[in-house]
């Protein structure tokens, strides 16, 4: 069961529309690609597990009506340029950037695959209510699946700057489809990798191994502060009942297919309502990440 | 529902777009271009509007809103509504399918959260009205009291108390509708009508003859798309309405049907996402478009086609969409 | 009229697609596969068939009509038609717009004319009746008297006894006229349903009571195209029918609402053009499909279809469609 | 006016679909494409003024459903391989070809035009009736205008074998963009340029040049057995006022929009039938080409 997080303190980023030059455009292994955009706001703004919509320019003859949905992998706001110091050269400025990783799965992400470096993308953002670390988290576990890694990185950015000591389980199919290693060696954080193709990803064994992994007796092993994930919903309930053992919060990011991401057509509802009266919370404003509790039996 | 935008104001990348308004000053010496129309009581300084559902005062920091001719609501129900499962919406080549299903907070829900926000913003809103009984319609428009500026009936809801189909779909349905309506308010009233029916000018002449102000030519086209896949359905509720640009040749259709049917002035609704769209619909008679599909995509474009449509009477140096057509036209 | 085909027949580019029809001896061992579907009194060796308008006997030269569970004329009408002034047919994207206006030789033209021809083709012929009322239509199958396999009612016509509304969106119409002709014949009678209906399950279930043998869902979608840059309407007629791609997504759901609704078979008319958009009709209930827009630019779509079906349950070691869809079907 | 031409003593050839290899793509000035398609039996069989329906390709996300109708602009029956022999070395055999020449005007066209050469091309041919000699035919005057060259220059070459002499009017917007030149030249055709660049092309001027071409007194200057027109529907007309001068039998190839080619869809009645219960002759089968002949005042 996920529950919409109470309002925070810290205020969300008004989002603005874009016009984003396509500086990186390339494949990241067999399945996904790798968007590198200049949008100095949104780099500057976005928080931790926020998302775009992308609106996708027309390929061939085909036109991509509805935006798309991306999560914000990386953050890097712009720097200025700096003079010749005793303590280093000068170095150029550099533009606010953001980095998504994306796998193409219909003719929207296959559209969005013939973008060219050089051109533009059109886009929305930054969007939802992200990840929160709760106050005086000093270690964190992370679990992303496939692109559900891009899902978590920006917790796993801000956990770096904040000193939070960090785990990140990275699932997917097989080895060579893993993404976020260079991201988590770059922002010091421990990787567990956990794969279809070991058996490694499968929930039970992933579950005894992270019970051993924080067993709370080791030094050192203490279970996490807290638990965010991002992936498939069988992931959220694994990190819900880790966080039941645990007695941590668990933060989850859904998906949902969406059309303004703003909050108002009303697509992106949950499906958690129970009462038909009562609409579920909305992804893309309420969410995309909850709290993600056990149901009660 | 949790206030969804809380924070700061960031404007630098929208900075170009709010600043290419035209300006009246730039205008003098060229021939002052008219576009507005007239729904009942009420004048739109342009004949551009959001299509129901397709628009949300979230967009009011992201476009100006000024310049739309007014803006309109999701369709506010007597009842609250929780909407259809999951999912609720797909895209499909040409078009996209949704089955929201109206979750509403009831007229009440409605003033108390979403109205205001409405009010805040620079255009005259239109409240969306739903039912599933022709008696149900009245009672919101009486609940809204005196907020908004017209009221647009959404007619495309199955009436419970025939067998289900539309209540839009029999003239005499939206006859009980629309004077029942007319009872309880003097703002103008819109009835918008589904595709669905076997004579669009009859549902439209009902609608005037029973006092209605104005008429949407059209809502979504129901349809059922499947996962190509699974071949289940994708929607959650199955069946889902179709919009976007592959419904404008049918909706072309109704629109002149029932243009040459009424006095009362036709806003045409359905895959309008260019100046182009619009004054093809103008040239079968609408005298306003609403935009729904092509804004997700494209926030902006119905304050863009406002001003492509200014622009193409200032190029052509005519005061008014309907010279503009006759000098388009070839003999 | 003159006949078309006069010259000898210079079969080489044909051969190799011809040949292509499963050998039945190759089929030894392999489960016994079969399509067939009946419609009344008549059972079809494969649930293809063209759909009316978009097949003639001419075509018999070109494709192994054999390979159809049955052909499909033009309709006929009781008197005499010329069709409708030019542009006729125009492409849009995703579908055509035809406004033909069905010009007819009337009952006793076409059985001098075209009939002799679609008998000589080894598939049973379907033929298909007009009207512009609800009594029109048994006359016209009466003079047709014992020729053709099965009759279908195209009850997309304007109602010139109402008000110039589709016969076919009243289901009291369609009773009338279902009614009338099973007095005047035994042989199947197929009742051709429009879209633009408020219930298709009310018309359906009328042609049910009302004695018909099937129903075919749907027929094109009234559309009216413009010129992009003349804005001026492109057909002659002004409004035409939309089909092809675009109205699948639509008419998916009238043949599951229809197939709900109905015992009688379930025929499906509208944008199939592949062995998966049969598939996707078949799986929301339709027992057989028609191929209209498609077939236009591949003749032989159709026997495509039929042998890909085929082929489908052959790999998956099945011996039907319904088996198939049920292994298909993700659980 | 037209009529349907009274029922000819040589038979039409039975059409046949072909999947028909692409020999030559390529672009003809500047508004113009020559495509040359490897189609023996259409090669062969074809008659003067007879169409092909071709069957365009999906082109990016872009799906063609109606075949185009094209005129055969040349065919070239296949020639077998010979040995060398006293009279010359030896030849390889050459595939039947046809050749069309297209306009790029819309989203059919445009798609064909992104056709590669050596990809394959549906469709089905030879189509319609076309233009006939009458019996003891010696001199022909031909018309075409613009793609219009495409549909009477079959009519050359049939005038070209019977040793018919014939003269061309080859109309178009200005010279650079007239089609036919060395196809006529090959044939021994006359040629008449007629360009709206210069005004030759004002339908006055053109009759006057006619008139006076053919005075009928100077000798070799009679007016032709047989006029035959294909472009512009005025220019039908103009051929009507010639051949009642000149008391010669007019041909006209009119155009309609298609979808079926053969006859069966009844969506290229040509719009002249007086009386509402009759329709117009189909110019898919009982044309394209016509008798053309004045109205009766
Ligand atoms: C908040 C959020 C963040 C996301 N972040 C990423 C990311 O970082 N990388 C990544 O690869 N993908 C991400 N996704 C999923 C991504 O949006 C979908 O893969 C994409 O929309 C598929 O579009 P398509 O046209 O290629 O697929 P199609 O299946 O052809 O799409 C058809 C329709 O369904 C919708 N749809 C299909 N799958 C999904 C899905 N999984 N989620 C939402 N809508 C869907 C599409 O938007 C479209 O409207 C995210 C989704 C959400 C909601
Ligand atoms: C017998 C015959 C022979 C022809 N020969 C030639 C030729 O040799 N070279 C050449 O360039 N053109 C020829 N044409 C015209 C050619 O068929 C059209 O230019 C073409 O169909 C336009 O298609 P489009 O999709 O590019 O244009 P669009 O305007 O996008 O087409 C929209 C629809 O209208 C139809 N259409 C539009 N213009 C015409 C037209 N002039 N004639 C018929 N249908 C039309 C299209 O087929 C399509 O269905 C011929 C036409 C006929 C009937
Ligand atoms: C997501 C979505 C929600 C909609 N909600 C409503 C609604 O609440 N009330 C209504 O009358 N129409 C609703 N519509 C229909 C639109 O207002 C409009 O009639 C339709 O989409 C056709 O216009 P378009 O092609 O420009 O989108 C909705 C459409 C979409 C896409
Ligand atoms: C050129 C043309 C002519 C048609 N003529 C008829 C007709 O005479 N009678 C009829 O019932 N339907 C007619 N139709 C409709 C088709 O039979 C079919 O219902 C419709 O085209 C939808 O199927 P499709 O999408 O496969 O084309 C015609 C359609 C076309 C394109
Ligand atoms: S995507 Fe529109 S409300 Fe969430
Ligand atoms: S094009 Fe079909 S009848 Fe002529």
């Amino acid at each position: 069961m996920v529950s919409v997080r109470p309002r925070s303190a810290v205020p969300r980023p008004q989002p603005v529309w874009d016009d984003a030059e396509v500086l990186v455009h390339e494949p990241v292994g067999e399945r996904y690609r790798r968007l590198v955009l200049a949008c100095d706001t949104i780099a500057r703004t976005a928080q931790a597990g926020q998302f775009l919509m992308i609106t996708v320019p027309p390929s061939g003859g085909d036109t991509i009506l509805l935006p798309r949905p991306m999560a914000i992998h990386r953050r890097r706001p712009a720097t200025p340029a700096r003079p010749a110091t005793a303590h280093g050269p000068a170095t150029a400025a550099t533009p606010g950037t953001v980095e998504l990783i994306y796998g193409t799965v219909g003719r929207g992400t296959r559209a969005l695959a013939a973008v060219p470096v050089g051109g533009n993308l059109q886009l929305t953002g930054p969007l939802g209510r992200g990840f929160e670390f709760p106050a005086a988290t000093r270690t964190a576990l992370l679990i992303g699946r496939g692109v559900g890694v891009c899902g978590v990185m920006g917790a796993a950015e801000d956990a770096a700057a904040a000193g939070i000591r960090t785990t990140m389980v990275l699932s997917g199919r097989n080895p060579q489809q893993l993404l976020g290693r260079t991201d988590c060696a770059e922002l010091g954080v421990t990787v567990l990798e956990a794969t279809d193709h070991d058996g490694s990803s499968d929930l039970a064994a992933l579950k005894t191994r992270l019970l051993t992994e924080f067993d709370g007796t080791t030094p050192g092993r203490t279970p996490p502060d807290v638990v965010m994930v991002c992936g498939a919903g069988v992931l959220a309930r694994l990190a819900a009942e880790l966080g039941a053992d645990w007695g941590v919060t668990v933060q989850a990011s859904l998906e949902a297919h969406m059309a303004c991401g703003l909050g108002y057509c009303h697509g992106c509802a949950a499906p958690v309502s129970t009462d038909p009266s009562v609409e579920g919370p909305l992804v893309c404003a309420d969410g995309p990440v909850f709290d993600a509790v056990l149901p009660v039996v | 529902m949790v206030a969804l935008l809380e924070g700061p104001v960031f404007p630098d990348a929208r900075a170009a777009f709010f600043a290419a308004a035209p300006d009246p000053l730039d205008l003098a010496g060229a021939p002052a271009v008219d576009l507005s129309v007239r729904i009942g009581s009420l004048t739109l300084h342009t004949p551009l509007m959001p299509a129901s559902g397709c628009f949300g005062p979230e967009l009011g920091a992201l476009i100006p809103v000024a310049e739309l001719g007014a803006t309109v609501t999701k369709t506010v129900f007597g009842s609250a509504r929780g909407g259809n499962p999951v999912h609720r919406l797909t895209e499909i080549p040409a078009g996209m399918v949704n089955s929201v299903g109206i979750p509403s907070h009831g007229p009440v829900g409605y003033l108390a959260t979403l109205h205001p926000r409405y009010a805040a913003l620079d255009a005259p809103t239109v409240i969306s009205v739903g039912g599933h009984r022709t008696s149900e319609y009245a009672p919101v428009v009486a609940a809204l009291g005196e907020h908004g500026a017209a009221y647009e009936l959404n007619v495309s809801c199955p009436n419970l108390d025939r067998d289900g189909t539309d209540i839009g779909s029999d003239p005499a349905a939206i006859r009980e509708v629309v004077a029942a309506v007319r009872l309880v308010t003097d703002k103008p009233i819109i009835v918008k009508l589904p595709v669905l029916v076997a004579s669009i000018a009859a549902c439209a002449r009902a609608a005037e003859e029973a006092g209605a102000d104005a008429v949407c030519v059209a809502n979504s086209i129901p349809a059922m798309p499947l996962d190509a896949l699974t071949r289940r359905p994708i929607l959650g509720n199955v069946i889902g309405g179709l919009s976007g640009p592959s419904i404008k040749p049918i909706v072309l259709r109704l629109v002149w049907l029932a243009s040459r049917a009424v006095q009362i002035p036709v806003i045409a609704c359905g895959g309008v996402g260019s100046v182009d769209d619009a004054l093809d619909y103008f040239s079968v008679g609408a005298s306003a478009v609403q935009v729904g599909t092509a804004s997700f995509g494209r926030p902006f474009v119905a304050v863009e086609i406002a001003r492509g449509l200014r622009q193409r009477c200032l190029d052509a140096g005519v005061g008014s969409i309907r010279e503009l057509l006759e000098l388009d036209a070839p003999r």
